[in-house]
Parts: C-alpha cells; structure tokens; sequence
C-alpha cells in the first residue's frame, strides 16, 4: 500500500537531552520507511539514526548504552510511554511524535 | 456531643471557609485533611511550596524532613526562609514559618537526612509522602519504603528550565498486585549512568520553576486526601483512580505542560511486583545500598 | 571602574548563583532583572506567590498595590501573611515577609485601590504589570493602562479548581500598530453580565490552584525580562515572540493544563486599535466608569 | 462526497460552565450534518444545540446571550480561538473539539 521512501516525523527532547543536540527542543525529519534488513523501521532504528546522524555531543553513552536508550531516559510515542506501545519494535508510522525525556533529579 | 455537632471550631471555619464551600472539599474533606497527615521529605526548592499550600489548607500532621541548613544561594527558589535563618537547620526554619501561616497544624521535625534504616519508621506514620529530594538515591528509596508500605507518592523534580511530576503508587496496592499504581522502579527500573544526573547546584534552577512543581505536588496531595469525600459524600460515582501520568513542565516551550499516560507495574518490577526483592528487612539492615546502586561521579564530569 | 568589573557585590553571586549558571538568565539576564521594576496590582492568592518568587529572583524593584487588609479567610492561600498580620494592610503584611527573604530588592508599597484616575501615574514607573486583582473592573481597567503605556501584562485568575493564564500586550507596539499583542479587550470586548462573574469569596478556591497561577505570573514576568539577554548576549537569533496564548488550568481534569492559541489584536478594539476610544485622558478624568461598565449585582444572585 | 447523516463531536466546558450542563466538563455527541436550512452545521447551531437539547440550568442567558455565545465566553475550536476559525460561521468537522470557557474573575 504504502510505497513512500521515507516517514515524515516529529522528535522531541526534554530534560536537559536537547543539549546533546545542539540545544534543540523539536526536529522535524524524515527518516526511511525501510531499513536496511527490509524491515519497517522502528524505534530502535530511529534511536540509532539520531545517534548516528543528529547527535552533537560527542558523549554518546549519554544517550545510547548497549545498543539501547540509556537508563534514565523515557520513550514517548505519541504522549504515551512506550512500553505501552511495544518499546523499540514499534514500527514508526507517519506523523508519529517521539519525544525523549531524561529524568529529573533536581529539588 | 458537642464534637459531633460541630467537628471544626469557629476559627477554622472562617480560615478554610474559601475550600469548605467547595463540592470537591467540604466540610467533609476539611475533617478528611484534618485527621491526615503527609510527610514532605526534602524542604528545599519542591518543599517548601509543597509545605506552605499543604499547611495553608490545615493537614492536621505536616511532618518535615531534611539533613540540610539554609544557604544563601537557596534563598531565591525556597521562599519559606528567611535570609536571617541562613545557617539554621531547614527544617527549624521551615517550622517558624509555617507555624506562623497556621498553628492549628501539627508539624514534625526530622532534621536530618532519610537513610534506608530509618526510612521505614519515619514513613508508617503519615498517609502521603511527597518526595522533595533532589538525588536519585533517595528517589529510589523513598519509593520502595512507600511500596513497602503502602503509601501513595507524589514525586517531583526539577532542573534548569524543566519540571516533572509523578503520583506513584496510587493505588497503594500491595506488593505482587498488578491493579496497584506503578513506582518509581516501575518507570525507571534501572538508576540512570552517575555521570548523566545533574543537580540543581550544578545545573542551576530557576526559581518558579520549581516552585510550580512543589505547589502541585500540595495539590496532588490534597486531591488524594478528599479523594473519598467526593465519591462517599456527593454521591458521585467511584471513578477510578486516574491512569498513571507524567506531567512535563518546560518553562521555554510551547505549550509549557504536556500530560504523558504512564505504563501500569512492571511485571518484574524489584519493589513492587511478586517478583520482589525488596523486603522490609532489606531496607531495615541497610543491606540495599542506595548509594551505590545509583553510583556517584565527581561534579565535574556530570552533564 | 570597580563597578563595571563586579557588576553585582559578593553577597549577589552567591544568592542569585544557581540562576547566574543557567544559560537563559547569565550574569546579563540577572543585570536585567536588577534593573527591572515590576508591579503586582493584589497581594492576594495570585499576588503573594508571584512576589515571593519575583523578589527572590532579584529583581530590583518589585511595587505592591492592594487596599484590602488580612482576613483570616485569606491564609489558606495567600501564604506570604501570617495569622499575626491579621488585620494588618495586605500590602504592609506583604513587605514585612519579603523584606526578610530578600533585602536587596526594593518594595514600593502602594496601599490602596487602583482606581482609574491613579492608574497612569501608578503603573507608568514599571517595567511589566502583573494582574493579580479578582474583578472584571479592576482587569479592564489595568489592561486599559498597559495599552496606553505600552507595558507588557502578565494576567491571572483563579476560581474554585480552575485557573487561567494570559501574557497580554506583547510585544507592547503602539495603539493601532496590528503587530503588538492583544489586550484584554481584544479577548473579550465586553464585560461578562454582572450576574455571571463569581468572586473567590463566592465560589471558593482552591489554595495550590490559584498558587500554581501566581508562580507561574512570576515566571513569565521573568522570561519576559530577561528576553532581551538570551538574543543579544546569547547569539541566538531573535526569535518572534511566542503567539498569544491562554494557559487553561483545571485540577481535576486530565490533562489539567491546556495551552490555547489566542486572536492576534481586534482590529476595532475599544482600547488597542486605531480606532481607540481608551485615551489617557478619559482614564485620568474618571470619566470611564469601569464598575459600571461591567455592572454590579448582588451576590446571591451570581452564578 | 460525505454522505453522513452524523457529525461526532467533543465538546468540552471550563472554568464554570460545566455547572451549567449537569457538572459535566466533557461531552461527546453526535450533531446533525445539515441543519434545518440544509445548510452545514455551524458553531451558531452548535450553541442553540446545546442551550436547546443538552443545558440543564434553567438560567439560558448564562450561555447565550443576543443570539450568541455571552460576553466572558470563550469558544475553542481544535485548541484556538474561534475568530481565527470564522466565528460562528464555521462549519463542523468530524471529530473537532469544542471548548467552552468561561472567564475567571477571582485571585
Ligand atoms: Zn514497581
Ligand atoms: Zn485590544
């Protein structure tokens, strides 16, 4: 059905992880629909894309620790946490909000 | 009895007049607030806000815990010191101030820092517990007494420009029932990497910030504490407990809050799941070492 | 000079030092608010959180109006007075308890009732307004002024559970320029029928509710004065201001806040637009009764 | 192109205006496509809708005034203001959200 290349989506960062990209709060971008294994991507793929591609930071273990998003950060799709949705299977879908927050320790 | 006939005195119906005329409070959740008690853990940025609403509305019990003495550099966020209680304990100054906004509440001092083996004892007296800290040591902590006892948790935090806000562990199930509230574990199983956590001290904090953080953990307070009055005496239907939430609160976005839906316990959750590794006595031994689990870095290598 | 090397003394860096590290306030944002002066109209439940939180910041000179005096029924939430300042006049009340969290910043008290004929004077020797008043009247009235001076408004209101939250006149351009932000009259062009408008006093209120609304006055007061910090010193490109919003609060409603886009300014509007009715004149003169514009009713007859 | 008979709907009421309608703050109803003029349902039919077949306080003029939305009312639609929207004369969409709010006074 669908036959677009790529996924047109918002990502967000809050508590303090939008200082690993370059200060900014909200990305709007496109990544591919399929990854490199064919499959649909999802968020695993995306964590890494952003990783890979838009992290300025050099401290990458800040926001990737063994192949996932570090301990400390919540995945939200679409206002929701992503353990409701699937974690990093869910497979991304056009318009698609995910917006990373890092906990919070301050008072 | 004459108690019977009129369960408040004449002052304190003119002091809480403004919530008594109010369905969601009442007079029956004026008795309700009167008759609770809440433990605000941390009288910093988060509590003293936190404090002075809870005291202003007449929780009966307010009890204060924290280690720490005023500083100067605190006295921008924690407006309930004074710049002359600069180098007392906080507790005694927050206790002077608040006993002058209402002296019908009862507030309990703990002057000194939660630790593992005397959370438990601190915790079993009050019905609420706000979490006002500012480490993820006594996060974690804090949570697991509550789920130990069964306790509701409002948790805040804040940093720089950002605030967040949890009730966790609503309803305070037991242990091992999935139909409770998710804890602290539940959402962050793991602590986050030392080096990634930063504190108010190093990041800084503006101070409204905060400030809307702690006024909200009163209200979620009160809200849970009036919970039953509303259902039992207005005859409205038991609804049940709002879903977990996460309330995100960033002072330069648009818009400033989001509402994010929370996932419910954690299958294999180490507090609060029948998978459970926390025990009272566990805590009680010092044998789980907050600390440690939650690691510490040098200041100048944090985020 | 001395002065320009150490631009704030010692005692400044320290108090102010976890505001001074956050890159949105800087040493050049807490210059700003130094030298800032903002007017609090009501040290009620809106104004006493908002001052407290603004006078902590530092900035320089924070001014007071309110004719009203401490009312037991007030302490519930308007946690700046004490049960001891009873009796004693809001503004007087308010003074003593931020002069002991902050000498450096200097209150300017102004005892009594805004009326139309000492709006102009009044407000013309302040930076940013905050509306913290709980009439219709006294809310036209105050945007009315800000229009006609061009100071940004900060204004908020409370009720029973829910708040609002609205930053008006900004960016504060000339009467009849389109591109400056809309006034009180622009979002609602005529007052409300008496009979609809409920008071505090009346519906009840909600101690954290109006609280939350007022540390959330302070904030964007602070925002907006440090605004100028942020582009110039900051390198940041100067970004529009935000679009006009209403921040709508409910405590028990999920989410509890929601974020509204507003109407850029009335092309017609009575106070704002070329075609302005609202002079300097007329307001000095008394001859725009803002209590009969909106009407009066007896209480029992309010919504 | 659209066929239906039903437009549905939220409608939500804020800052008092829920006292009006039985204490509740949200509604979801189903309001007819077309009107009695066949022409689309608007706002204005919205307002008389509810005032006519959903209000429970007896005080009409508390929501409608001349006709209109009263003085001190907000109206929403989709989280802006309706004169960005056309006012009254807007036409209803399948799943807009209508927010009612009425102004606070206190502080
Ligand atoms: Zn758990
Ligand atoms: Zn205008």
């Amino acid at each position: 059905m669908a036959t677009d290349d790529t996924i047109p989506i918002t990502v967000e960062f809050s508590g303090g992880l939008e200082l690993l990209f370059a200060n900014q709060r909200k990305l709007t971008l496109s990544i591919p629909t399929y990854n490199e294994n064919r499959t649909r991507s999802n968020i695993a793929f995306l964590v890494q894309h952003l990783c890979d591609n838009l992290m300025k930071d050099p401290r990458k273990d800040m926001f990737v620790l063994d192949g996932t998003v570090r301990p400390g950060i919540l995945v939200l799709i679409n206002e929701a946490d992503w353990e409701l949705e699937g974690e990093e299977k869910y497979e991304i879908q056009k318009g698609d909000n995910i917006l990373f927050v890092s906990t919070l320790h301050g008072g | 009895s004459p108690s019977r006939k009129w369960p408040l005195d004449k002052t304190e119906y003119k002091r809480y007049g403004r919530q008594l005329i109010m369905p969601e409070i009442g007079l029956q959740g004026q008795l309700c607030l009167k008759e609770a008690s809440v433990l605000i853990v941390g009288v910093g940025g988060l509590g003293c806000p936190a404090a002075a609403y809870l005291v202003g509305s007449g929780v009966g019990t307010v009890g204060l815990i924290d280690g720490d003495i005023v500083e100067e550099s605190n006295l921008h966020r924690q407006v309930l010191h004074s710049t002359a209680s600069v180098g007392m304990s906080k507790v005694d100054s927050a206790r002077v101030a608040l006993n002058s906004l209402n002296p019908n509440v009862r507030l309990v001092a703990h002057p000194s820092r939660l630790t593992s083996e005397s959370a438990i004892s601190i915790l079993q007296d009050y019905d609420v517990v706000l979490d006002c800290t500012d480490t993820p040591a006594s996060r974690y902590l804090i949570s697991d007494a509550c789920v130990l006892l069964g306790k509701p948790l409002v948790s805040a935090s804040a940093l720089r420009t950002d605030g967040q806000l949890m009730v966790l562990n609503y309803p305070p199930r037991p242990v091992g029932d999935p139909s409770g509230g998710p804890c602290y574990r539940c959402v962050f199983p793991k602590p986050p990497p030392a080096e990634s956590v930063v504190s108010c001290g190093d990041g800084g904090i503006l101070g409204p910030v905060v400030g809307v953080m702690g006024v909200l953990q009163a209200l979620e307070a009160i809200k849970l504490l009036t919970r039953q009055t509303n259902e039992v005496f207005r005859h409205v239907e038991p609804k049940p407990a709002d879903p977990p939430t996460l309330l995100i609160f960033s002072a330069y976005s648009n818009p400033m809050f989001r509402s994010i839906r929370l996932r419910n316990r954690r299958q294999k959750c180490a507090a609060c799941s029948a998978q459970s590794s926390v025990t009272p006595e566990a805590l009680k031994s010092g044998s789980l070492d907050y600390v440690q689990f939650c690691g510490t870095i040098s200041p100048i290598n944090a985020l």
